[in-house]
This record gives C-alpha cells, sequence and structure tokens, in this order.
C-alpha cells in the first residue's frame, strides 16, 4: 500500500517536473517548485515506512520548513528584478498568449 | 527487482531529465530553480540509498541557502544569458568521446548493492562492529565524522571558515565605508501573511536545529545540518523583515567573532586532548571512562561546526544580501 | 485490521487527489487556475497521506513527528500560494478568461 | 537484474557529462557554477552508490537489524556538501566581483575587454 501511495507522489512529481520544464512563466516554475517540495516531504515520510524504519521522518520536517524559506527566497530575490524590468514581464507574458 | 531498486531507477531517472532541462534552459532563473528540484531529488536519492545524514545535509543546503545565494547573485547579474556564444560542437564531442570511455569503464565495477565489493571489506566492517563499543554511539556515521575521522572534518571546519573569510573579502569591504542605505519601508511589507507566518515559523525552526544539533548521536543530523538549519532561520527572517532588522539582532561583528570561535573550540578539544597525552582529537582522556570522553568531545566538536557553520552561512548571505540592497536601493 | 483499512484508504485517496493536483497543475490553460489545482489538491492530499501513515505508526515519537509535519505542510502551503498569488499579479499577470466573458478582470 | 545492476553509474556518467558540458560549451559564468554543482551531484551520487548494500539499512544502529551500509561514503559526502556550498559562494562572489569590474559575465564579452586592454 505504501508502494502505491509512492507511486502516486512519483507521477505527480513526475506531472509537476513537466510543468516547470514548460511553464511559460516563472511564477508557473516557482509553483511547480513550491508542489514538487511537498510532494518530496511526503515521499520521504511514506519511504520511512516502505523501508521499516519511520524514525527518519525528521528529514521530512527539514524540508517541510526549509521548502518555504526557499520560496519566500524565490519571491524577495524575483521582485528585485521585476520593477526595474517591466519589459522582461511583457515577455514573459506575451510567449504565455 | 525490489521496490526500493524500481524507485531508485525512476529517482535517477528525474535526475537526468532535471538536468537536461537546466543545460538547454536559456532563462537564469529557471535553471536555479530546476536546480532546486534537483536538490530535492537528490535528498530523495539519498534517503533511498540509506544515506539518511547525507539526505539530511542536502535537505538543508540544497533547497535553502544554496537557492538563496544563486539567487542574490542573478539580481545582481542579470537574468539571461547569451546563447549565441557557446560552442556547442566542441563542447559535445569532448563530453562524448569522455563520457563513452568512463560508461566503458563502469563493466570493471562492481555490482550495485554487492555486499561484497572492494568497498566494503575494509575499515567500514570496522566501524559497524566496533563503533558502539568505543565510541557509544548509534548513529555510526557520527560517530565516524567526529571521532574516527575527527581530523578531516577540522579540515572541513577550517575550509569552511575560510570560506566565509574569502566571501567577505571579496564583498564586504565597502559596508564600513559609506553609511548603508536605511530601507525606511522594510522589505515584503504587502505580504503581511507572510510575515504572520514566519514570525510564527521561525522559533519552531530555531528549536528543531537545536534538536538537529544535540540528537545527532541517536539519529540523522549533526553540528552541519543543525548549523545550516539555524542558519537558514535567521536568513528567512532577515528575507522578510528586512536586513537591517536582522542586523540589529545579530551583529556582522558578531558573526565573525562567533564564526572563528567554532573552529577555536575545535581545536581547543583537540588540543586538550593532545596536552593530556593522547593523540590530537582523542577524546578519551576527556572524562574518567573514554566513553563518556568520548560523549563529551564529540559533543563540544559537534557544538564548534555548528557555530562555524551557521555563523559563517549568516555572514555569506549578509555580505550577498547588503550588495544586492546596495545595488537595488534598498527598497524593494 | 480496521484500522489497516483506514489507512490504506487514507493513503490511496490521498495519492489519487495528489494525481489529480498534478494532472491540474500539468493541464489547466494559466497560472491561477494551475495554482488552484495545486494548492486545494496538496493541502486533502498531504493531509490524508499522513493521516495514513499515522494510523500505521505505532510509536509515539513517529506519530508526533507526522504531525509536526502536517502542521508546517498546512501552514506553509497556503501560505507561500498565497504569496506567489499575490507577487503574479502585482507583477502584472491577469488571470485567463473566457475570451467572450469580457469583464471580469478580478 | 544484471543488466541493471551498473545502472546507478551509467546515470553518474550522464550527469557528470551533462554538468561538464554545460560547464565548458556556456559562456555564462552562474551558468558554469550551476553546472559544476551538477558535476558535484554525479560524484556524491557516485560515493552513496558504492556505499549501498542490498538488503541493508542506514547506519544507525538498532537491536533489529544487522545489516547496514556502508558509512564511510555517508561521512565523506555529508562534509563534501557542505564544504561544497561554501566554495560556491566564493565562486558566486567572484561573479559578482568580475559583473562589477567588466559589467559582464559573458566569458567571451571578458576576454574581448581583456584583449582590448593590451
Amino acid at each position: 500500500m505504501f508502494t502505491a501511495a509512492s507511486a502516486a507522489i512519483l507521477i505527480s512529481m513526475l506531472l509537476a517536473l513537466g510543468r516547470a520544464f514548460i511553464g511559460p512563466t516563472l511564477y508557473d516554475r516557482i509553483l511547480s517548485v513550491n508542489m514538487f517540495g511537498t510532494k518530496t516531504v511526503l515521499l520521504i515520510a511514506v519511504l520511512g515506512f516502505l523501508m521499516g524504519r519511520p524514525d527518519f521522518l525528521d528529514i521530512a520536517i527539514v524540508y517541510s520548513l526549509i521548502n518555504f524559506i526557499g520560496i519566500v527566497a524565490i519571491l524577495r530575490f524575483f521582485e528585485y528584478t521585476q520593477p526595474s524590468k517591466d519589459n522582461v514581464t511583457r515577455a514573459d507574458e506575451g510567449e504565455h498568449e | 527487482m525490489t521496490i526500493e531498486f524500481l524507485i531508485d531507477i525512476i529517482i535517477l531517472g528525474f535526475l537526468v531529465i532535471t538536468a537536461v532541462g537546466i543545460a538547454v534552459s536559456k532563462d537564469l532563473f529557471a535553471s536555479v530553480m530546476l536546480a532546486g528540484i534537483y536538490s530535492l531529488l537528490s535528498a530523495v536519492f539519498f534517503v533511498v540509498m540509506d544515506a539518511v545524514d547525507v539526505a539530511f545535509t542536502e535537505a538543508s543546503v540544497g533547497a535553502g541557502i544554496s537557492t538563496i545565494l544563486m539567487l542574490s547573485t542573478l539580481t545582481l547579474t542579470g537574468q539571461f544569458e547569451d546563447p549565441s556564444r557557446h560552442n556547442k560542437t566542441l563542447g559535445f564531442v569532448v563530453v562524448f568521446i569522455t563520457g563513452s570511455l568512463l560508461i566503458f569503464g563502469t563493466t570493471d565495477m562492481p555490482i550495485f548493492g554487492d555486499a561484497l565489493a572492494p568497498v566494503q571489506l575494509h575499515l567500514a566492517p570496522h566501524f559497524i562492529e566496533n563503533s558502539y563499543a568505543e565510541v557509544g554511539m548509534p548513529n555510526i556515521v557520527t560517530s565516524v565524522l567526529a571521532s574516527y575521522r575527527g581530523y578531516d572534518t577540522f579540515g572541513e571546519t577550517v575550509v569552511i571558515f575560510t570560506a566565509g573569510i574569502g566571501v567577505l573579502t571579496l564583498l564586504g569591504f565597502s559596508s564600513g565605508g559609506s553609511t548603508p542605505l536605511v530601507s525606511v519601508v522594510a522589505p515584503m511589507h504587502q505580504h503581511k501573511i507572510l510575515r504572520v507566518v514566519s514570525k510564527m515559523l521561525i522559533p519552531p525552526i530555531l528549536i528543531f536545529a537545536l534538536y538537529v544539533q544535540f540528537h545527532g548521536d541517536y539519529g540523522p543530523g549533526g553540528g552541519f545540518q543543525a548549523g545550516v538549519i539555524f542558519a537558514a532561520a535567521i536568513i528567512l527572517y532577515a528575507m522578510v523583515f528586512g536586513l537591517d532588522t536582522a542586523r540589529k539582532v545579530i551583529n556582522q561583528s558578531v558573526i565573525q567573532i562567533l564564526s572563528a570561535l567554532g573552529v577555536l573550540l575545535y581545536g581547543s578539544v583537540g588540543l586538550v586532548s593532545f596536552l593530556n597525552g593522547k593523540n590530537f582529537l582523542d577524546y578519551s582522556v576527556l572524562a574518567h571512562d573514554p566513553l563518556h570522553g568520548q560523549h563529551y568531545g564529540i559533543l563540544l566538536v559537534e557544538l564548534g561546526v555548528g557555530i562555524t557553520v551557521t555563523a559563517v552561512m549568516v555572514s555569506i548571505f549578509f555580505t550577498f544580501a547588503s550588495r544586492v540592497d546596495k545595488e537595488h536601493g534598498g527598497n524593494a | 485490521m480496521i484500522i489497516d483499512i483506514i489507512s490504506w484508504f487514507c493513503l490511496l485517496v490521498g495519492g489519487f487527489l495528489c494525481i489529480s493536483g498534478a494532472v491540474g497543475i500539468f493541464r489547466f490553460p494559466d497560472f491561477f487556475s494551475r495554482m488552484h489545482a495545486a494548492s486545494v489538491t496538496d493541502s486533502l492530499g498531504s493531509g490524508l497521506i499522513i493521516l495514513g501513515l499515522v494510523l500505521q505508526s505505532s510509536e509515539w515519537l513517529v506519530i508526533s513527528k507526522l504531525v509536526f509535519i502536517q502542521i508546517f505542510i498546512f501552514l506553509t502551503s497556503p501560505t507561500s500560494s498565497h504569496a506567489l498569488a499575490k507577487a503574479a499579479l502585482h507583477s502584472g499577470l491577469r488571470p485567463w478568461t473566457k475570451p467572450v466573458a469580457g469583464r471580469d478582470d478580478r | 537484474m544484471t543488466f541493471m545492476s551498473q545502472y546507478n553509474y551509467w546515470v553518474v556518467i550522464i550527469l557528470m557529462m551533462l554538468g561538464f558540458y554545460i560547464v565548458i560549451s556556456h559562456g555564462n559564468l552562474v551558468k558554469k557554477l550551476i553546472g559544476l554543482s551538477i558535476f558535484q551531484t554525479s560524484v556524491f551520487i557516485l560515493y552513496i552508490s558504492m556505499g549501498k548494500v542490498t538488503g541493508g539499512t542506514a547506519p544507525i544502529l538498532d537491536s533489529d537489524y544487522t545489516v547496514y551500509s556502508n558509512p564511510l561514503p555517508h561521512v565523506l559526502i555529508l562534509t563534501a556538501i557542505v564544504v561544497g556550498i561554501a566554495t560556491t559562494a566564493v565562486g558566486l562572489a567572484l561573479v559578482v566581483r568580475i559583473k562589477e569590474a567588466y559589467g559582464t559575465i559573458e566569458e567571451s564579452e571578458i576576454q574581448q575587454k581583456d584583449d582590448e586592454e593590451c
């Protein structure tokens, strides 16, 4: 049953990865990285049970915390580039449409 | 074929796809984000390969600090690369030849997971069988890291300290000269929810870092991981509430002293054991019972590593972030 | 036994929700609908998977760690989604609307 | 099984070559550093793969288990990851300085400017 759950998580990871590749705007990529992070937390938790040593959940806890920091960092530094370079956003939008 | 091996194959496949994505992407921001995914995947791989301590380190370093540093550099250097200047064919030929030679070389490698491979026959059996009697810790990785190979780890700590000094000399010189721009409006002021949630999350992160630091003898964790997590909490504070606020909480000079203090703590533990008539970093003389001595020694050494790693990571981030603030006028 | 069945059910439904969210993130036409798909299913899917794991474990330490993970996911996931949506809207990205629908700018 | 038994090493080599390719053929210095970190991770994967023992478990002693994976590669790679990020930080600092000095981080443009100065 853990196998089925981990397979489901792996499939959703693959789809998120696909969106990170094609995602026309950078926000799509950030979104998929965020989702990927959540899925990684779940996968590590399930893997702990699958391999019979569930006492290693600390790694999953670290991920759930660090992932948030990563997203905040991406948003924070992305904002620096946005106001000055309006044309970048326009270009992204154009690509998207 | 076991399920673990199947997951291993899938994860490695994902890794290759991600790496190809990084190679072809022109947008450096996208590359950095894919590099984040790459690091997440490699951490999962390390878990599958039973390397929980390594996965822990990769988890705290790869997704957090590494992404943050890359992004802060990108805000200073620009988002796009110039694809016209690549020498594709020559690079491809060189890579192809090297790769095929290496693939040819793998035919001599032992079968994956072989318990009788040459790697498994020396040292590792000794560590697995005797480390509990000699060092008294369930986590073999910690006892090897801090006790058997304590000298090596000392060297690594010094390398990290040196890297911190290097970044400071490269980028931190002008921070004392002109008065830094005081950003009137704290950054991310428009993200009220983010600020509240960060305020809620920072104390648990700090406590969790302390848990990782002192629980490293019994589970995955230790000074390196704890240091990075602790630094990540401080970095989160600096990002959400502004660099100046963070500087008020943690002074730059305090950080510099702390980063040296960790290395000194490590070295002085070695010196104490040296002066007591044993080898450098042989902790068994630190208490009457050699096992207790080992415990004390590892605790102190890991603390030294943790302090140095925290201080160096925070000072590296502060140096980069103050550059970013200066470049972009300090009002994001 | 009954606990096993409940936990399997939780794991399966959680896995299904994860996949459906991922399909949403992959197939939906624009950023905001993708984000909607991702964040809505993420919370429930991860919650169910963690619940399934909690039902499988016997040690209190493991259970408390799982609960912590769940709390952190519940705190961070919506927050980052919100911040992301806000940043995207700020940067001038507008939700995709049906061309005929016309004036529904928000 | 015997066919796939070298799979990890192949992936290591593919990743290593991808990183190598990025380092030698891309001109952007930040991209080069990303390529370097891919290369680095491939070495980590090589070490950790070699330490794995089939049927083994994580090297944290527990009375329920007798077979453990090799702890030595884990120690080496654990420190290497943290040292790797520290050295990457130095590299990025150098890139920022180069950008300030030359106004670009494309390798060929930097070389062009160097040539003009001579």
